[in-house]
């Protein structure tokens, strides 16, 4: 057991470092510092483009897709300087943390060739196309058809919650393939580009006054008979195993911006003198403790990854950080007071950042599995508690 | 001793409900929200005209001669549709007012005019759209029309009561005593936390209505124990919630010697389960109760702003533990 | 809605505390301010035939039974003034609050000739046979059989929980009477008399180190035929009209007692200086909210009640006051600190008031109906939620 | 960087676990308890003998030379079992003893004797039967024997640790350092912190196991999802209870910055959850939880014994308030 890094790991620091310094001071110094999911898209994917010439986009990859086989440690690494630099998120997380390991895990060599170096240069962002109305957490209840023709899947249904869709390029979609399936059978995993006539992106408006996400359709949409992911019908393995990947080296980043979103925080308490309330203290001081805690968690999870294995951290990490995001939003309302439900936009709804977490942080325990889904998987899977019983449908 | 409303009140309450239900639809707040006024002008019409805005003020100046309890009763109603009307602070100015005997000033608010109240460190709600102003200053009141305030107003959260700093430029119309201050403060509490109820009792009906509908997992979704379990701590909040809000408005009818503990506990415990409700009721909607598009964030946000209109709730509590004999602080 | 009382209450509440004051500063200034359950449990018994004797005993039933009648507002008074004057725990709680009530309710003629007097005058002390070892909270699996034989009923089986059963001389049992039925069919509610050889009590201990509860057994007791509460079968609901008047008068009371706790915090705060903590005033200033809350809460109920009718609070009273008290008790446990952890006797193993609570309270989110149960009772029965699902039993 | 045990910590690890649960059963603890000591004799042979208690302490003093993280798998084992020894004091002794190079007194305790450790406004775990006693005093410590202190034991709740008041009364044997103050509080937050988080696992071990097995309305009462949530969560801590302990454990052994942050949070962390995990422990297992014959309380008891002992968490957040700038308590 050992939190340090070796000298060669603190050489790479200084070299990743000295990199994203100089780019986000120099050609790209417009994007330093951005927060917002949504912000400067196109400059964000130039960025994207700019860490890929540097073979910086993907440095977990294997050098063969573009990317440098880097260790655990360097990939820490990395991800640190990355947020201590100020970069902007990243357009292309969905492509590079989950389905770039997926198409490596579960991808025929044509495919691996065909998708991944695209990925990692920038010239393909992707977006998700998991979740449908009426079937939220509950991908099992996928309406989303698709079918055989000719040479291609036809795909026919609507999809939700598809954050950034209206930026992306390709879409990874669950549909069912067997038409006579219920539940988790008959589905299959299928990769959809989204410049064509049968994919229609419609905002949806959050309590924020932004959007985010989108709700995506499918009209005969087509794509070739070659882009499935794995076996058609096996789709929901493939789906699942994607899911695995949400716990990786990414979540360092995001912690990054908490750290961020928590010293804006402890800057407010002490401008407005909250800082000396010994109940605020007391809470604080908490989301200081929960923040570092998910540090270690993650790096837990990580070491036990890259040993090849798993850690049970995985499974509670989900939930772990959605509460302490959304408890550190309630925080920020505390220390700011009445002053904080106003802000200085005018005719705009628009909020400075930590009134803004405070709204956007109640989806944090909704998407990407419910708070009440986390606790399922945490029971059935981890504990080996019995799986929920059904009452009737009505 | 009888903790239950008298037949003329249930019958207030009913008439309550169908006015704000009827009135105070999704699509008129909406478009109140749109404007930036956060007032419904026809609802508001309707209240004075009710005399609902006077309910608590004598006969002679146009009230109704009712007290607290039915003052709650009106809050609450307004508060379970999230109504958009400047009801709260134009109420607590009334008292204020009464308790001082400006029957000048009354009558002009009865007949229709907005009041808004800016207590120390406070901002005011309706700010904007106020024509009476009625701002904290020396342990007293200040009452100042609308050319003698500077109205600095942004873009307010709950865009129902839009929220505004208001600072005197001019002569004051009128000063108001240690006593009217009270006055204002008593009523505002209790409208808040009222308004409070009403809200959080919204979250629990609308939420309940919504998962013995929604299915997911091959069943209704009202059938899981994890979001029965919510649910039922949501009634229990609620429940508590509308002890603590009539137990102070009768304790201030009553002048009843517990009235200040009352006061501070139904404004903090009312507003803090408003939130936990409205919380609630987001998450148990699921990505739905998230969209601009849905009430639910209609809820949350007067829910946050009613959590800190006249005094926080760990200010209340504050006062309370200076009321039951803690002490100072120490150092 | 009006909370204060009229000028002819406020006399009665004169007469009642006048007497109160002059038995317990007199005869019974003995068990003036006992608050345990079971301490000077004889003296307690002479204690309820005093009050009988001037029929303080049993206000709210019909004079006829030996009550008087009392209004509401009578009664709100007369808990109020007997905590006041630092009244023991009533040691016939049961059959005045439960029992009697429900005999009232469900009794013949004879059963109330026979039962409601003794009770009132403290010939009989009742306690409860509901819960069994293996069926908790869980009425419906009620294991414990009773057939009849002759002139008697005969009762095999075994009750836990039975609070104050070796003080008793009677309690109620729910058997099962029908031995091809399950669940809450087949039921009976019957009236056993406990000094019998059929019938034995065994002490728990409880974490605390006292011993309240017990474990009863029957076998081969016996009660007249006579003894049956309701027709046979009809048991269930009989019981649950019981648990209904749980609620009432006696509420009042039982807050007086939670009164003087929170009185106990707030000097051990005062003293230790922990009163001056901004944290811990935020916590004792939640605490007085809750206990006034539950004192209006009660006084809604009440009053409904009186109306013959029933109010929502009534559904959520129990899961308020049980999580309330423990609370109180972790928060007690704040307040004295290390401090708390130690107290001065020697050998034996008895704590003082506060971290008595604490360690007491965590039965009281468990006995007459968990905590989990309460929430079901709520979400299915006052919000109308769907029934529980049942996974396959193993 | 790599967060996970060596093969030698997870040897130790299974070793350390053996021996707790082969001889930390529960029969054996009741005995220590029931006597007054709150010490299983032959587990605390069995600990001094494996060189359990002397892991943190240099090879030539008879140490095992290993650092916190093995301290603390140790502490955990010991926790895990609500284990009837005084481990956590005696060791936090032996560092302070260490950071002074008191080789002479090191022996003394690895060859037997227990230590006990008493700070400022803070009563000595296993003062009864201790034989050295380290008191706060002055910014250091007092090393004292037994004849020269006072000791006033009462009951204590948590029966497995007996606290007891103890007063210099005569001349100390020595005395340390603050450096050596800082060791012994050190270690000792690290062994509180491990062995809250080997009871909160086995509080939450244990009631799954219950759970799985217990029948009530008809059904396993692990299929319910209030308690499987309520399992869920108590996972939730756990984990990262487990992530508090070892990153102190590790940032104390690497000499890393935030050691002293990560010491706070540890202990601050692991207790609380600990306590969570214990009341829910009790809650799950319904009446039978609530019984002294269940073990259930000797989890509870030792529960709220981690939070209070060598400071509590809410002053181990406090000191977290200011290392991260949060400047002075306001007047």
């Amino acid at each position: 057991m050992k939190l340090g890094f070796t000298e060669a790991e603190e050489a790479f620091r200084v070299e990743a470092a000295t990199w994203l310094t100089a780019a986000l001071s120099g050609p790209f110094a417009d994007v330093r510092g951005v927060t917002s999911l949504v912000e400067m898209p196109e400059r964000r994917r130039e960025w994207e483009k700019y860490l890929a010439a540097s073979r910086w986009s993907c440095i977990g990859w294997p050098a063969q897709y573009g990317g440098r086989d880097a260790t655990l440690a360097q990939q820490v690494i990395f991800a640190e300087e990355y947020a201590r630099a100020g970069g902007p998120p990243r357009l292309n997380h969905l492509g590079i943390e989950l389905i770039g390991p997926t198409i490596l895990a579960y991808g025929s060599d044509e495919q691996k060739a065909r998708f991944l170096p695209a990925i990692a240069n920038g010239d393909h962002i992707w977006c998700q196309g998991y979740s449908e109305p009426g079937a939220g957490s509950d991908l099992g209840g996928v309406r989303t058809k698709a079918w055989r023709e000719g040479g291609d899947w036809v795909i026919e249904g609507q999809k939700v919650w598809t954050s950034l869709a209206q930026f992306c390029d390709w879409i990874f979609v669950i549909a069912r393939t067997d038409p006579e399936s219920v539940g988790s059978k008959g589905l299959s995993f299928l990769l959809v580009p989204m410049d064509q006539d049968g994919v229609t992106v419609r905002n949806i408006v959050q309590m924020t006054g932004e959007s985010e996400f989108n709700e995506t359709f499918f009209d005969a949409a087509r794509t070739d008979a070659a882009n499935i992911l794995g076996e058609p019908g096996q789709g929901w393995g493939v789906a699942m195993a994607l899911l695995g990947f949400e716990r990786g080296v990414s979540t360092l980043g995001q912690q990054m911006g908490f750290r961020n979103e928590l010293d804006d925080l402890i800057e407010a308490a002490r401008a407005n003198g909250s800082a000396g309330d010994p109940v605020i203290r007391q809470k604080i001081a908490q989301a200081e403790i929960g923040l570092r805690l998910m540090r270690y968690g993650a790096l837990r999870m990580l070491t036990a990854s890259a040993d090849g294995g798993s850690n049970p951290a995985a499974f509670t990490y989900k939930i772990q950080w959605a509460n302490w995001r959304q408890s550190l939003g309630e925080l920020a309302m505390e220390v700011l007071g009445q002053a904080g439900e106003i802000s200085d936009a005018h005719g705009e709804y628009a909020f400075s950042r930590l009134p803004h977490l405070f709204l956007y942080s109640r989806a944090d325990t909704i998407y990407g599995g419910t708070n009440e889904i986390q606790r399922n998987i945490i029971a059935e899977r981890a504990l080996g508690l019995p799986r929920e019983a059904r009452t009737r449908a009505k | 001793m009888r903790f239950a409303f008298t037949d003329e009140q249930a019958m207030i309450a009913e008439t309550a409900t169908d006015l704000f239900v009827g009135e105070a639809t999704s699509e008129r707040t909406r478009a109140a929200m749109a404007d930036g006024s956060g007032r419904d002008v026809a609802l508001w019409d309707s209240l004075s005209g009710t005399g609902f805005v006077g309910v608590h003020m004598p006969g002679d100046v146009g009230g109704s001669e009712l007290g607290m309890v039915e003052l709650a009763i009106i809050a609450e109603a307004a508060g379970r549709q999230v109504a958009a009307v400047p009801l709260i602070a134009t109420q607590a100015a009334l008292s204020a007012l009464h308790a001082d005997g400006r029957a000048d000033l009354i009558e002009r608010v009865l007949g229709g005019q907005v009041a808004t109240l800016a207590l120390a460190g406070g901002l005011a709600p309706h700010g904007t759209i106020a024509d009476l102003f009625l701002i904290e200053q020396d342990g007293g009141l200040v009452v100042a029309d609308r050319d003698a305030v500077d109205v600095v107003a942004g873009t307010t959260m709950d865009q129902t009561r839009p929220l505004a700093q208001v600072t005197l430029t001019w002569a004051p119309i009128a000063t108001l005593s240690a006593k009217a201050l009270d006055a204002a403060k008593h009523t505002g509490w209790i409208a808040v936390a009222a308004d409070a109820l009403g809200g959080a009792q919204a979250c629990l009906d609308r939420t309940v209505e919504y998962v013995k509908e929604r299915q997911q997992f091959g069943q209704t979704i009202g059938g899981f124990q994890a979001i029965k379990h919510r649910l039922a701590d949501m009634m229990v909040e609620i429940e508590q919630a509308r002890s603590a809000v009539y137990w102070a408005a009768c304790a201030v009818d009553e002048g009843a010697e517990d009235a200040e503990l009352a006061l501070h506990s139904a404004k903090a415990f009312a507003a803090d389960a408003y939130a936990t409700c409205a919380g609630a009721m987001i998450q148990l909607h699921g990505g739905i109760g998230f969209t601009w598009e849905h009430d639910a964030h209609l809820f949350f946000k007067r829910a946050q702003a009613d959590r800190t209109l006249f005094g926080s709730s760990a200010q209340h509590r504050e006062a309370i533990a200076q009321i039951i004999g803690l002490g100072a602080i120490a150092a």
